[in-house]
């Protein structure tokens, strides 16, 4: 598959501060990737850059093969959404969207056409005679896709499109977009910090942490086989239990947890010969109770110390190997604060890093 | 908009201390209004003064005290200001100097404040290399005493063929309206959120298109507040209007100088008080009627970060 | 935002550039310029041409020697602080009295800016009169009666430059007003909300939550404020000429005569630069707080 | 007032209906004031008469506004066609650098050694054996003015010397009258002290200090005795808390205070506030002491030009000023004296009578202006200012300062 944008070697510093160190990332024609990070992390700054909106200190990015590092970001091909909409607000919807055409001096006759074209997509075509001001966030919102859509490019990018929405319009807009990019099918760039975003949206997720991805991978490989404890502690909520223990080989691979044996022969090692320190890894969701618990391989019995009932589940906080952990319980289950409840999982589904590096073993 | 929706709410506060129902004549308010007519006696008092004096005849303003209302009002004083009194050879009063200090005022706002606003623009949004080091020498500028600049810029003048035109005064006009202008500019297209600047930039708009087109439309809060610094700043100037025109292009403060500031010969003061609010008329409507968007500009950013 | 020899780096941004080319001028050739010119004539004995005679620091000696310019600067001071201060808490107290939802707020607001449309010439003009012993204030009480009243504060070397301050702060508090009054409705309502739910009090909510919030208010109208103080020279021409004996000369005006009426440039060019290193000194460290540190740096 | 075009119709009009030849000549000047405005428009329309205009660049205030704007303009490259300017050392760095037009040919022509008097007045606008200026009128200002019924009033004779004067001053100051009005802008208190310097101490004394520059003169018992009489004026002039010299003189007429010192032009002010010279105004020349004058005035210079035409006009305007008619018409309106003898002036004054007489048998003293450096002379304004202002100033250590003053001057 040719890539649709392709990234080498990108750096970028501020005086002695790096944001961005050697990146390389290739995105494929049509995929949809999406940018995840705690803030800080260079994701915005990586999409600035693509966007051509910060210039990189070193190395090139290519948009269809394009050497596009030093260019306008108006000649690059993209499109652009961003967080606050940044609609112009003394423009009527129409003209935000027909800013750009105007700009590349395209006749009107195709400019209507598009603005036409896009607002039936995002059924905004009662909108397009009024002032961003008298718009609602979600419209607001959808009026800012439109003026990437009216540009007819390859490459879309967002920059944290969803986060000025409340929960429920985030769910809608969220719906919309994944439609739009199935019936499009450019290519989108993501950025999020929002993990529900990208788990949904995403055909494969970058994770980034400090200017470098610590992992990129499909939904699916981020949260079941996290390449680092970084990634794994950041997927999921709530988030992964950890315990510090010592792998050791001898037999067969184990942990000692709160003074048993956990063998690990099902769990799927990447590094076969590794023994020592680590972090051994279990997600709230994969802990298994009730009756469940007594067939699971590892079992154990702690005291519920706090109870969250969140209707469709309940949270229970609690002590395993002088660690404080959390699992759930089905939304219907009784339990009250002291109770004594029986835990199992199965270490196949654990995740196990080393301790020195947090890499997966 | 914006400011009125802040406004009542903002109020609210004020009155959302208790439950009870307020009176009028509440301490609270007895304090508020007291205070504020008290002061606002100390600002009305030299004007009240002026205006008074400006509608008595000479005699009475010999005999009598400042503070006296006239006992028969002439509107004398204020015609001899506007069309008799001698500026030197010319006994045409202000009336003269109006033209010329409308021909001064109109291109000095006008190109001081295009100029200072795209300084601000390029300051905040382009934001190229040395720009902060530029921005300080502005700054530092605008504490340099006029009275120091006045021989190198008749140099300056010289030099570059402009000196005694009209177009050299309005060149010197934007030269010192910069400084203050271009902090007011770059403080509020600071407050302008980056992502327009970036969403224009994507959208193919280059410096000047997002100028035009984006910046400017959204400035005019800021505008206005520049517009009647400017005006005022520039229609009450004596200093430049003088050394660097003509006598054909003097501004009426020129006149009003030479009505006021005669060192020699009888005083009239009536004239001169007459001639003095005429002179402040351009400014003083400026801020009657506009001093609302004054405000209102201010808020909108200019007093930003 | 253009950096180390990019492919295009000099084209990058051209037309940013270009309009700069206006302010770089005026702060490099004018500024810059002329302050150097300044700076480097005051090393001569120009009288009232610029001539390359020069003479070291002998005017900067005599400068220092001379009582009036001594004099000077101690005015500036005082009346500098003075006039900051007060037209800060004036300025605020007016905004924080009109912000309280009053009626005729317009009215008020107007009264109180309009002296800002009108030239310190007029400024001092009209208060050189209320304030004159013969005809102004204190003629007007003895006439009521109290033969003895005295109020002659231009006429009191130990008065005369409250006097002028009250000229100064009617002239410009209003502006301070406005820039406070804009910022106070700038504030959070949540804030307010905030302080009343805590049980503190409106003036500790205005001292320690509120102006603290106002910062950068505060620094446009200290930028304002400051500037026009050392600036200060027309008001002094129109209200008290420098008088009584030297009691109200400022540094503004001792430059302006040095170089005009004693004809002596280079001693006014002197007097300039010691002003202009002054607010150099003020100015910088300033300037390196505001902008070095921020992420536009 | 007569009726003048204003002077954007003049310029219209000038191109339609003068001749070819006419010039616009601007003239700069800082004579604004009604009586001044009526004298500079004698000479305008004189000039007028020959066909060029006369464009008006008036600008208030002597000191501080018009001469940096005068000197900026010629300097600046951009040169009016003539200006007023004092007789002074000021202007001397102007014709030294050639910015000024040599009108010596001019005045060969027209007789001024002659015509010109005093000849003192051409010497001021001499440089370099070369005539650069032309004078247009005189006047003094060694005169003391008293109103002479506050005196009777009181029971006191009217002083005919300074003495008699300070000797009255007590009795004045009893019946809350001020023995002495005097503005409190610097120029006048610097008047104030050069008349006392040239009255007291006597022409001799003034000359030695200002022109030979002699500190043991500044320091000497006649200097003192000047010092002295400065400290008495001090005491005298307690609580004339006025500013412009014209409400001091207002003061003397209404009779709150005795007397004032200052130049010949305040008579036309207690004129205009009904007081008749000789009857209820005595006026002592040289404070009835030493009975000099200083024969200094104003006069004009002329920039040179390139243009020819420009050049003519100003020939023009030259002949004009020192023209018997110009001088006649001019000096009445100013109130001022003329530049020469050969004028009959119509209903003189008595005041003026006596000035007359004092220039006539030469008893003219030159003035401080042209003598020393503007520098020196605002470093002597400085001092006494501070002097007249400050009663704990006292009479020895303003001596010690201005025989410094002396010992640096230049």
């Amino acid at each position: 598959m040719q890539s649709s944008v392709s990234i080498q070697n990108l750096k970028l510093d501020y005086g002695t501060v790096s944001v961005l160190r050697d990146l390389n990332l290739e995105i494929g024609q049509g995929e949809f990737l999406v940018l995840l990070g705690s803030s800080g992390c260079g994701k915005s700054t990586l999409l600035n850059c693509i966007a051509g909106l910060l210039e990189p200190s070193d190395g090139s990015i290519y948009i269809n093969g394009q050497n596009v590092t030093w260019a306008e970001p108006s000649r690059r091909g993209i499109g652009m959404v961003f967080q606050s909409y940044a609609l112009y607000p003394q423009m009527t919807v129409e003209g935000n969207l027909s800013f750009g055409l105007k700009n590349i001096r395209m006749p009107k006759e195709e400019i209507r056409r598009r603005v036409a074209r896009a607002a039936d997509v995002l059924q905004i075509e009662p909108l397009l005679k009024r002032k961003p001001a008298a718009l609602s966030g979600g419209q607001r919102q959808r009026v800012a896709i439109g003026r990437a859509l009216v540009r007819d490019v390859d490459v879309f990018l967002f920059d944290e499109p969803l986060s000025n929405l409340d929960a429920k319009l985030r769910a809608d807009l969220r719906v919309e977009i994944k439609r739009l990019h199935q019936k499009l099918r450019n290519t989108m760039i993501y950025v999020t910090h929002d993990q529900v975003e990208a788990m949904t949206l995403a055909d494969r997720i970058a994770i980034m942490k400090g200017g470098v991805v610590m992992q990129l991978g499909s939904p699916n490989e981020i949260y079941n086989r996290p390449a680092n404890k970084y990634v794994a502690d950041f997927i999921g909520s709530p988030s992964m239990n950890f315990f510090e223990t010592t792998l050791s080989r001898g037999a067969e691979p184990k942990v000692v947890l709160a003074g048993r044996d956990v063998p690990l022969a099902t769990y799927g090692f990447v590094r076969k010969d590794f023994a020592g320190a680590v972090w051994f890894g279990i997600r709230p969701e994969h802990i298994l109770t009730g009756e469940a618990a007594a067939s699971a391989p590892v079992r154990f019995e702690v005291c519920a110390e706090l109870v969250e009932p969140m209707g469709s589940e309940i949270l229970v906080w609690s002590t395993l190997a002088d660690t404080s952990i959390r699992f759930r319980l089905d939304g219907q289950e009784k339990v009250a604060t002291g109770d004594m409840l029986r835990i199992g999982f199965d270490p196949a589904r654990a995740s196990i890093f080393d301790k020195a590096e947090e890499l997966r073993v | 908009m914006a400011d009125t929706v802040i406004r009542t709410q903002h109020a609210s506060h004020a009155h959302a201390a208790g439950p009870r129902p307020r009176p009028i004549f509440s301490r609270r308010n007895i304090i508020i209004y007291g205070v504020l007519i008290v002061l606002a006696l100390y600002y009305l008092l030299p004007i009240y003064v002026m205006v008074v004096t400006s509608l008595k005849g000479m005699p009475e303003i010999r005999v009598g005290n400042i503070f006296a209302p006239p006992v028969e009002i002439t509107f004398a004083p204020w015609v001899k200001a506007w069309s008799s009194v001698c500026t030197g050879l010319n006994c045409d009063g202000l009336s003269r100097g109006f033209l010329n200090s409308l021909k001064i005022t109109v291109p000095s706002v006008f190109f001081s404040i295009a100029v200072a606003s795209v300084n601000g623009y390029a300051l905040s949004m382009w934001r190229f290399k040395g720009a902060n080091v530029l921005f300080t020498i502005l700054i530092i500028g605008a504490f340099i005493p006029y009275q120091v600049m006045i021989y190198p810029i008749v140099v300056l003048l010289r030099e570059i063929g402009l000196y005694g035109e009209l177009s050299g005064l309005v060149l010197v006009h934007t030269v010192f309206g910069m400084p203050i202008l271009t902090l007011l500019f770059r403080n509020y297209f600071s407050s302008v959120p980056e992502e327009l600047f970036k969403a224009a930039r994507v959208d193919g708009a280059g410096f000047r298109t997002i100028y035009f087109k984006i910046m400017l439309p959204m400035a005019l809060p800021i505008f206005v507040v520049a517009v009647i610094l400017q005006t005022t700043a520039i229609w009450n100037d004596f200093l430049f209007g003088a050394i660097y025109t003509r006598p054909e292009n003097y501004p009426m403060t020129v006149q009003l100088n030479n009505i006021v500031n005669s060192v020699t010969g009888v005083k009239e003061y009536n004239v001169n008080m007459a001639a003095t609010l005429l002179s402040g008329i351009v400014p003083l409507s400026i801020y009657l009627i506009s001093g609302k968007l004054f405000v209102r500009g201010i808020a909108a950013g200019a007093v930003k970060g | 935002m253009s950096q180390n020899g990019k492919p295009s780096g000099l084209f990058k941004n051209l037309s940013a550039k270009i309009a700069a080319i206006p302010m770089v001028l005026t702060a490099l050739v004018v500024f810059v310029g002329c302050t150097v010119w300044t700076i480097v004539f005051s090393f001569t004995n120009s009288r009232l041409l610029p001539r390359a005679d020069w003479v070291g620091l002998a005017q900067y000696e005599r400068l220092w020697g001379t009582r009036r310019w001594l004099i000077s600067i101690e005015n500036l001071l005082i009346y500098g602080s003075l006039m900051l201060i007060l037209s800060l808490v004036l300025g605020f107290l007016l905004a924080a009295l009109i912000d309280q939802k009053i009626r005729f707020e317009d009215g008020f607001r107007t009264i109180f800016l309009y002296p800002y449309a009108l030239s310190f010439i007029v400024t001092g003009l009209v208060w050189q009169w209320v304030l004159n012993p013969e005809f102004g204030i204190q003629n007007v009480v003895r006439s009521l009666g109290f033969g003895n009243f005295t109020f002659d504060p231009l006429y009191n070397p130990n008065l005369v430059l409250y006097g002028v301050l009250v000229a100064g702060l009617w002239h410009g508090s209003g502006l301070v007003m406005c820039l406070m009054l804009a910022g106070l409705r700038g504030i959070d309502e949540d804030v307010w909300k905030a302080t009343k739910v805590d049980g503190i009090p409106t003036w500790k909510t205005y001292i320690f939550v509120v102006i603290p919030m106002m910062r950068p208010v505060f620094v446009t109208t200290l930028v304002l404020v400051t500037s026009g103080i050392i600036k200060l020279y027309d008001l002094i021409i129109a209200q008290t000429g420098g008088g009584p004996g030297l009691a109200s000369e400022v540094p503004a005006k001792f430059v302006f005569d040095a170089m005009f009426v004693s004809q002596n440039l280079a001693q006014g060019f002197a007097a300039s630069t010691m002003m202009l290193v002054a607010v150099t000194f003020i100015i910088i460290p300033w300037a390196y707080l505001e902008f070095g540190g921020k992420k536009n740096g | 007032m007569t009726s003048l075009k204003p002077l954007t119709f003049c310029l219209l009009a000038s191109t339609a209906w003068l001749p070819a030849h006419a010039t616009n000549l601007e003239v700069t000047h800082w004579w604004t004031s009604g009586s001044e405005a009526d004298a500079i428009r004698v000479i305008a329309e004189a000039f007028a008469e020959s066909g060029h205009t006369w464009v008006d660049g008036a600008i208030a205030g002597a000191g501080g506004i018009a001469r940096p704007l005068i000197t900026s303009r010629i300097t600046g490259g951009d040169p009016m066609g003539a200006t007023q300017f004092t007789h002074s050392s000021a202007m001397r760095e102007l014709i030294e650098s050639g910015f000024m037009r040599d009108v010596t040919e001019l005045a060969q022509t027209q007789g001024w050694k002659d015509a010109i008097f005093p000849q003192s007045l051409l010497d001021s606008c001499t440089f370099e054996g070369k005539i650069f200026c032309v004078p247009s009128n005189i006047h003094s200002q060694q005169w003391l003015w008293l109103n002479n019924s506050v005196f009777i009033d009181n029971g006191l004779d009217v002083p005919q010397n300074w003495d008699a004067f300070v000797a009255a001053a007590p009795v004045l100051r009893e019946n809350g009258i001020i023995p002495l009005a005097q503005g409190q802008q610097a120029w006048q208190q610097q008047l104030l002290f050069n008349v006392l310097m040239v009255s007291i101490g006597g022409p001799d004394l003034f000359e030695r200090i200002y022109r030979e520059r002699e500190p043991e003169f500044a320091a000497g018992p006649e200097m003192s005795a000047v010092f002295v009489a400065a400290g008495e004026a001090r005491d005298m002039m307690r609580g004339s808390n006025i500013q412009e010299w014209n409400l001091a003189a207002q003061l003397v007429a209404d009779g709150r205070a005795a007397g004032q010192i200052m130049g010949d032009w305040v008579q036309g002010e207690f004129m205009q506030a009904g007081m008749t010279p000789g009857e209820d105004l005595t006026c002592l020349p040289g404070l009835g002491v030493h009975q000099y004058i200083t024969a200094a005035g104003d006069a004009f210079y002329f920039p040179k030009v390139t243009d020819p035409d420009v050049i003519a006009a100003q020939d023009i305007l030259v002949g004009t000023i020192v023209a018997p008619e110009t001088q006649l018409a001019f000096t009445k309106a100013k109130g001022a004296l003329p530049v020469r003898l050969d004028i009959e002036l119509v209903d003189p004054t008595p005041c003026m009578q006596r000035g007359m007489e004092i220039l006539s048998q030469g008893n003219v003293v030159e003035s401080v202006n042209t003598m020393v450096s503007p520098d020196t002379l605002g470093r002597v304004t400085d001092l006494v200012v501070e002097f007249f202002a400050d009663t704990r100033f006292s009479v020895e250590q303003a001596q010690a300062e201005f025989v410094d003053i002396i010992a640096s001057a230049d």
